[in-house]
């Protein structure tokens, strides 16, 4: 289990690195790599808990896709490739302000309630149990957000065309 | 035996029935009968006259059977021991009245029941005002003819009569208010029935608003009564529910009385119920309405002096006198309010009679004066009296009423002024002259003539009962009535015909109109009104031109049917009187009308006066006085046509001569002269300005205050409020608008940092 | 492992997501930084899936994925309307609700 | 509870005007004399429905709730569909149905500028749904929404057919009525938390309200809740000084407009008074009697003031509600049945005087096209019988015995003579002179408008006018309303049979009088003879 810690404790170190950059620096594209990182790290995280699934969908749809898609979108807004100008605004200190009190409160809340609890790994869940699940309790919700990407995809393809 | 031993006293609510019925014919169907519409409210009065005659006979008869002769037949013979006697067999003399009654609504275990009590003084009144009534009808075929809304006029006078009956068989005092302010409805149809012009509507309102004030009394008062009954019952230790039953509350306010308990209640009763027989019967200082309401026509006044509206004040307080006598302690023989009112009424309103030039004004004042007599005879303790004075007062008033309306009718110009239009209408109308006259005569209370009796009683039993100061007042007020009513009679039929002819009408007309302009909305003076029954002039138009010719040639006696009501009258102006007279000992209106209050003995106050021969002494003398007065003044003119416009110290020796050393001017220009005039016109003047203008400027304050109210109170004030709480709202609106800057994530922000302070304030107090 | 590990990071995260939106002066980055959100969203979902020891966590945390990809194209699609309308990406210039 | 077409029929009362509604908004703009037969036969067949209801209601338990419904609505706040109606609300239903159908028939050919007769109706349909609803919901959640929707359908019709300042009447109106109910919606949810029923669940059901008693709240709090309850209803009466909004929305609003809101919507808030705050608060309400007394006899000077003051007639009219409805929160505040009585029936006969009066002003106002009362004269001559029914409504309004206006009155000022115990006697007698002295200044007003507006001749400017007297669709409408102020004037039994008990349950379960109860049981003349005759020496 200490493997297991220590590499969380990595990981954690890397992400947090990587928000803080995503949040702080003044060039845009690099802003996406360092969500990259994060992603990355929080598939590495599910992968320690033993989510090997919604690990790999992770890595699939957020850096494969979604990535992609803010590139795209960095580039379709001529967003200048170098640090030029300061990326944050004049918000900075209520926006500290808000943050800190909302992780604070978190914290607390978690620290509160489980203070102690273990995350006691048998094995890890397997992706035929995560279909079972899909499939039988959460066929309704499943099909609702095929629906709803449906719609997004309908809805971003009339938004953004030109006319 | 006619039918049933009871039937009339039983069907009595057959009375008021017939002229509401009659009402709603004519309202609904009378414009297909034209002016045969009148037939049908004849008929409808007539058969209640009739009714109501059934109600004597069969009344009398029942007194009679239940008094049995002996008691009675005793008190005749002694006649001067009579009360003693009386007192005595107090108990046998009581006659239950007749009362029929339904409950008409229940509420909360509260009954309203609601029905007819006929007894004497029901009997009475029945019979005296559809008989006033019926002359009334019969009168105004002639009088009204061609009016142009003599259907609706018929109508009027049918609820008018409907509405009076209905009040004198009520068996609880709410029908008695209901009766009450129908009453004031039917007056105010009639007195604005020729509501075209302003003054006549003016007067209208003002009657109405003047009587309505006194109702606050009746309302407030009534509903006292209700509580008197309930707080009897209580102290007898019953179940404490109030009730309206007239029989309950006369019962109750002698219980409450006799026991000494709620003498406030009590108290506030009775005044609250004076307060609205001042509105009603014109008592000092609500009397004012009374000679505005002159502009309706002249059988309306006739109607509403003698029979309805102003008696109806003196009837409730007949009706639940000992609320009266215990609420004002009369039996203690002190100065009271009701006696107080009344006395001071009688004074004013015969004061106020010298001045006017107008007829029927001097009549309306003497109206006022009589009907201080009565109220004055109820505050001495004087019941029977007050009562009799009703009875004959009705027939005499009416018949100068309506001998006025004759007057002015079939003179040239249908004007009620006697000094431009009148003056030796003796000539011209020489049966109506006599009808009048007889008329006078009993209004002075010329011996034997009704007046003199009724009159007389009420001083006698004023002195008897300990009430001195007010019996010399009433024979003042006997002085000043004989005088007045000496000078309208000279003005109206002696000396030579002032009037025009036809060609004066517009003319005589038109000094109305003038003074009649300055009127405003409620309040108007009483010289404002112009008083002509000119509904000739508003027939002009009319279907009835034929008939209209009246009024264009000189002054002539009237036809059958505004004589025959005279003659029915004059009759009774004298007969009705032999009723009652201690002196001849008579006391068949006492035994007759006399009513139950309630199952306490000991409460007796219907007593004719003990015959004393200096009263009616002093009573004749009163009127000789007064008359030989007004002869000096008026009629020999023996002071000269002119004598206040007189004066100059140089010509007062010559004059010292001439006018033989001034003895006349002592006797006419001080005493008369200083009672007609300036005595006469301060209490005119303070009639005018004083009184009127309160009333008009409570009316106007009332507009002020209410013009003030609304536009700076309402408007400004509580309406600023509001609008100030808008404009706050604005400015707060504002200040939230300096918050919506448009950055989006200043509310994003603004969001997530309130999110986050709750989830905190949460986390920290679970 | 500690439940309370996992629960911390996210909360770390969430909090500089958070910092992100209300900072950053390009639409895009917001947008990134509520993506910081949503993963801090999923680690908690799966970190309780895992110590609950099912599979419910994790098909949580796919919808929670699956809606995030439909908001980003969404979201993407409106900072290029955005874009188009005033040639700025900068979400203060987007300024028409003021009051 | 109620079984059968019994179960519907109230349900069909409140609902049926929404089908003539959704057929309204089929049928084509143009199609208007489909759409006001389609309207009026809703109004009929609602009518007839509450007819129904009164013909089968049960006289001899007026206190019982009669075709009483209760249906899970939202289950998870405890709301319940629960509907019914007693000898209190009976009347107001069978007024409102009856008052809309006059309202349409009026409507026929008395169409306000702009001419839209489709928005129109559709609006008087919805509205009547809102106001039949409130007088059967019993249920505080129902409630209150039928008292809301009842604001939109008077908002719009003020704001679209009203005068040249409507505008600022419908806004005032709208946020006045808001802002109590607001305050109302707060103090129904104090009471729904603080209050538990038999079953220890908090609920909104009025008569688990009722039974539960104060359920524990302080005095304090009790006072608060009252409070709010009493600006929301106040306002709808409207009372002293929350009046304002009412002589704008009158004077503003079409005809129609104003016959619904002086003959029912007033109403409304009266009734939230009996039917809610005073059986549910019974400690507050005293507490507050002397009070809500003293606003009332103000609103009855002060609104008779404020009508001397008006050369407008329709104004006038509007502030002859402030003071009219004036007695009859005094007949509530003396919080005895008999006052509540009076109070019940002094909204009915207020609503048939004055939608009568209303009525009559907009018919002067069509002819003459101005309701300045200086312009105006000698109706008598022009239009004899719009005149004569002027002035029978005047005598009505101004509370002459025999017709409907004074059994408001008169009980209402008795009651305070003697108020519920615990109450002054000296204030509330206080009260009692000053409501009397309210019925002179009431006369004042009314024979000065009559006297302005009927009597005289006609003005110079309207000589030649050609003016129609009352016509047939006028006569249709107005002739029952007149009819039923007479009825009710002479024979106010019907009205006090069907209140009476109810109140009196009402009265004596939240204000129990000590000296009656101990005597109530020895009452042997309860039973005797409706009739007796007294003869005696026969």
């Amino acid at each position: 289990m200490v493997a297991q810690n220590v590499a969380f404790w990595i990981f954690a170190a890397f992400m947090a690195a990587g928000a803080i950059r995503v949040v702080t620096t003044d060039n845009i594209v690099h802003a996406a790599l360092w969500l990259v990182l994060v992603l990355a790290g929080g598939a590495a995280q599910f992968i320690l808990l033993g989510q090997e699934f919604v690990a790999w969908v992770q890595v699939i749809v957020y850096i494969g896709a979604v990535i992609v898609l803010f590139l795209f979108g960095i580039m379709l807004t001529r967003a200048p490739m170098e640090a030029e100008e300061k990326l944050n605004n004049n918000l900075r200190w209520p926006g500290l302000a808000a943050a800190l009190l909302f992780a604070g409160t978190l914290a607390w809340a978690f620290l509160d309630q489980w203070g102690s609890d273990k995350i006691k790994l048998t094995k890890p869940v397997r992706t035929k149990e995560i279909g079972d699940l899909v499939f039988r309790g959460y066929l309704v919700p499943f099909e609702v957000v095929g629906v709803l990407l449906l719609a997004a995809l309908i809805g971003a393809v009339v938004m953004a065309r030109k006319d | 035996m006619l039918m049933n031993h009871f039937w009339f006293l039983d069907h009595a609510w057959l009375i008021p029935l017939i002229p509401a019925i009659s009402y709603a014919v004519i309202l609904l169907f009378g414009k297909r009968y034209g002016e045969r519409a009148a037939w049908i409210g004849l008929a409808s009065i007539g058969s209640a006259w009739v009714l109501a005659l059934g109600t004597v006979v069969q009344w009398i008869s029942h007194v009679n059977d239940s008094e049995g002769a002996e008691a009675r037949g005793v008190v005749q013979s002694i006649g001067g021991m009579v009360r003693n006697i009386r007192l005595a067999a107090e108990s046998k003399l009581h006659v239950e009245p007749i009362i029929h009654s339904t409950t008409w609504f229940q509420n909360n275990g509260f009954k309203l029941n609601v029905g007819i009590q006929i007894d004497g003084l029901a009997v009475m009144m029945l019979f005296v005002v559809t008989t006033i009534s019926l002359l009334v009808h019969f009168y105004s075929t002639e009088y009204l003819k061609g009016d142009r809304r003599f259907n609706h006029y018929y109508a009027a006078l049918s609820l008018f009569s409907a509405s009076m009956l209905f009040l004198v068989v009520a068996s609880s005092t709410l029908q008695l208010l209901a009766g009450w302010e129908l009453v004031g409805l039917c007056s105010f149809m009639l007195i604005g029935h020729w509501w075209e012009e302003k003054p006549n509507s003016n007067a209208a309102l003002k009657a109405f608003l003047t009587t309505r004030t006194g109702d606050i009394g009746l309302l407030t008062g009534v509903i006292m009564t209700f509580f008197v009954v309930q707080k009897y019952a209580t102290m007898a230790g019953g179940k404490g529910t109030g009730s309206f039953d007239i029989m309950k509350v006369n019962e109750a306010a002698i219980g409450l009385g006799e026991h000494g308990g709620s003498k406030s209640l009590l108290f506030w009763c009775a005044a609250a119920l004076l307060l609205a027989i001042m509105g009603k019967s014109g008592q000092f200082p609500l009397h004012t309405w009374l000679p505005d309401a002159m502009a309706g026509p002249t059988p309306v006044s006739a109607l509403i002096h003698a029979a309805t509206m102003v008696v109806a004040g003196v009837y409730l307080g007949a009706r639940v006198y000992p609320i009266f006598y215990q609420g004002f302690h009369i039996a203690g023989g002190t100065i009271n309010p009701m006696a107080a009112i009344g006395g001071a009424t009688v004074i004013i309103g015969a004061g106020l009679a010298f001045v006017q030039n107008d007829i029927k004004k001097v009549l309306a004042y003497s109206t006022i004066s009589q009907l201080g007599y009565m109220v004055m005879a109820l505050g001495v303790g004087a019941w029977t009296a007050a009562i009799f004075h009703l009875f004959t007062h009705a027939f005499f008033k009416a018949n100068l009423f309506l001998g006025a309306g004759s007057v002015s009718h079939s003179g040239a110009n249908h004007s009620f002024d006697m000094k431009h239009d009148m003056g030796g209408l003796r000539k011209y109308m020489p049966k109506t002259f006599i009808t009048f006259m007889i008329g006078t005569a009993a209004l002075i209370g010329i011996p034997f003539t009704a007046g003199f009796f009724s009159k007389d009683e009420i001083l006698a039993v004023a002195g008897e009962n300990n009430f001195t100061f007010f019996k010399y007042l009433g024979l003042v007020g006997a002085v000043m009535t004989a005088c007045y009513m000496t000078r309208c009679v000279y003005l109206t039929f002696f000396g030579e015909y002032r009037g025009g002819h036809a060609d004066a009408h517009g003319a005589g007309h038109d000094v109305g109109h003038d003074v009649g302009h300055d009127t405003h909305a409620y309040v108007s003076d009483d010289h404002a009104t112009p008083i002509h029954d000119d509904h000739a002039a508003h027939a002009a138009h009319d279907l009835h031109d034929a008939h209209d010719d009246h009024g264009h040639h000189g002054p002539h006696e009237s036809n059958f049917p505004i004589l025959a009501p005279l003659f029915f009258l004059s009759f009774m102006s004298i007969a009705s009187g032999y009723l009652l007279s201690p002196m001849l000992k008579i006391e068949k209106f006492a035994l007759w009308v006399e009513p139950h209050f309630g199952d306490d003995k000991h409460f007796n106050v219907f007593e004719p006066g003990v015959f004393k021969a200096i009263d009616p002494i002093l009573a004749v003398a009163a009127g000789v006085v007064g008359m030989l007065l007004a002869y000096a003044f008026y009629w020999k003119k023996a002071y000269g046509e002119n004598i206040t416009e007189r004066n100059g110290a140089l010509r007062a020796g010559k004059n010292f001569l001439v006018n033989k050393y001034y003895l006349d001017v002592l006797y006419t220009d001080i005493i008369v002269g200083g009672v007609k005039g300036p005595i006469a016109q301060a209490a005119y003047w303070v009639n005018q300005n004083v009184i009127d203008n309160v009333l008009r400027y409570t009316g106007k304050g009332a507009a002020g205050a209410a013009q003030f109210v609304y536009k700076y109170i309402d408007q400004k004030g509580v309406d600023g409020v509001y609008n100030g709480s808008a404009s706050g709202a604005g400015a707060l609106g504002g200040l939230a608008r300096k918050l919506q800057t448009g950055r989006v994530q200043l509310y994003a922000f603004t969001v997530l940092f309130g999110l986050g302070a709750i989830a905190l304030l949460l986390v920290i107090f679970n | 492992m500690l439940l309370n590990q996992f629960l911390l990071l996210s909360a770390f995260l969430f909090g500089t997501g958070i910092y992100g939106v209300i900072t950053r002066k390009h639409t895009v980055l917001v947008l990134a930084s509520v993506e910081l959100m949503l993963v801090a969203v999923n680690i908690n979902m799966v970190a309780f899936g895992a110590t609950l020891n099912n599979a419910v966590g994790q098909v949580f945390a796919l919808f929670v994925l699956t809606i995030a990809a439909a908001e980003v194209g969404v979201g993407l699609a409106i900072v290029l309307l955005i874009y188009r309308n005033l040639r700025s990406a900068n979400p203060d210039d987007a300024s028409v609700l003021k009051g | 509870m109620a079984h059968g077409f019994d179960a519907w029929i109230l349900t069909l009362t409140t609902f049926t005007p929404i089908v003539g509604l959704a057929l309204v908004l089929l049928i084509p703009k143009v199609e208007e004399e489909l759409i006001k037969l389609v309207t009026l036969l809703t109004t009929l067949v609602t009518l007839g429905f509450s007819l129904y209801v009164l013909k089968n209601f049960d006289f001899d338990h007026t206190a019982k709730l009669q075709f009483e419904v209760k249906k899970t609505w939202i289950e998870v706040i405890n709301s319940n569909y629960h509907i019914g109606v007693d000898g209190i609300s009976l009347p107001m239903l069978v007024l409102s149905a009856f008052i809309t159908v006059l309202c349409v028939i009026y409507s026929w050919n008395h169409f306000p500028e702009p001419h839209n007769v489709k928005a129109f109706l559709a609006l008087i349909l919805l509205l009547e749904v809102g106001m039949n609803g409130t007088f059967i919901a019993q249920d505080l959640i129902l409630f209150f929404i039928f008292f809301e929707i009842v604001l939109l359908p008077m908002y719009f019709m003020i704001g679209v057919w009203g005068g040249p300042n409507r505008e600022y009447a419908s806004i005032k109106f709208f946020l006045f009525t808001l802002f109590g109910s607001a305050l109302m919606l707060l103090s129904f949810l104090a009471i729904f938390f603080k209050v538990k029923n038999g079953q220890g669940l908090h609920t909104f059901d009025i008569p688990e309200l009722i039974a539960a008693g104060k359920g524990g709240i302080t005095h304090g709090v009790q006072l608060i809740i009252f409070g709010g309850m009493f600006i929301g209803f106040a306002i709808k009466v409207p009372m002293f000084p929350f009046h304002t909004w009412l002589p704008d929305a009158h004077t503003e609003a079409p005809t129609v407009g104003s016959v619904l809101l002086a003959a029912i919507l007033l109403k409304l808030g009266t009734y939230g008074f009996i039917r809610i705050a005073l059986p549910i608060l019974p400690e507050a309400a005293k507490s507050w009697a002397p009070w809500i007394g003293l606003l009332a006899v103000i609103g009855i000077i002060y609104g008779a003031l404020g009508c001397l003051a008006q050369t407008d007639m329709k104004r006038l009219i509007a502030f002859s509600s402030v003071s009219h409805m004036g007695y009859v929160m005094l007949g509530i505040a003396s919080l005895t049945s008999f006052g509540i009585n009076a109070a019940v029936f002094g909204m009915v006969a207020h609503g048939l005087i004055t939608g009568m009066l209303f009525f009559i002003a907009g018919s002067v106002q069509h002819t003459f096209h101005t309701r300045e009362m200086s312009r105006l004269g000698g109706l008598l001559t022009q239009a004899p019988k719009m005149g004569w029914i002027l002035g029978f409504c005047a005598m009505a309004s101004l509370g002459l015995p025999g017709l409907a206006g004074f059994w408001g009155e008169f009980p209402a000022i008795l009651s305070v003579f003697k108020p519920a115990d615990g109450l002054s006697l000296p204030v509330f007698r206080t009260y009692m002179v000053i409501a009397a002295i309210g019925t002179v200044l009431a006369a004042g007003y009314l024979l000065w408008m009559l006297q302005k507006v009927a009597f005289g001749t006609p003005k110079d400017e309207w000589k030649d006018t050609h003016v129609h007297d009352v016509g047939p669709q006028e006569w249709m409408a107005w002739l029952p309303l007149l009819l039923l102020i007479v009825v009710l004037g002479v024979v106010p039994g019907l009205m006090f049979k069907t209140t009476d008990g109810a109140v009196k349950q009402m009265v004596d379960k939240a204000f129990p009088t000590k000296v009656e109860k101990g005597v109530a049981e020895k009452q042997p003349e309860a039973k005797s003879p409706a009739i007796y005759v007294k003869h005696l020496g026969r």
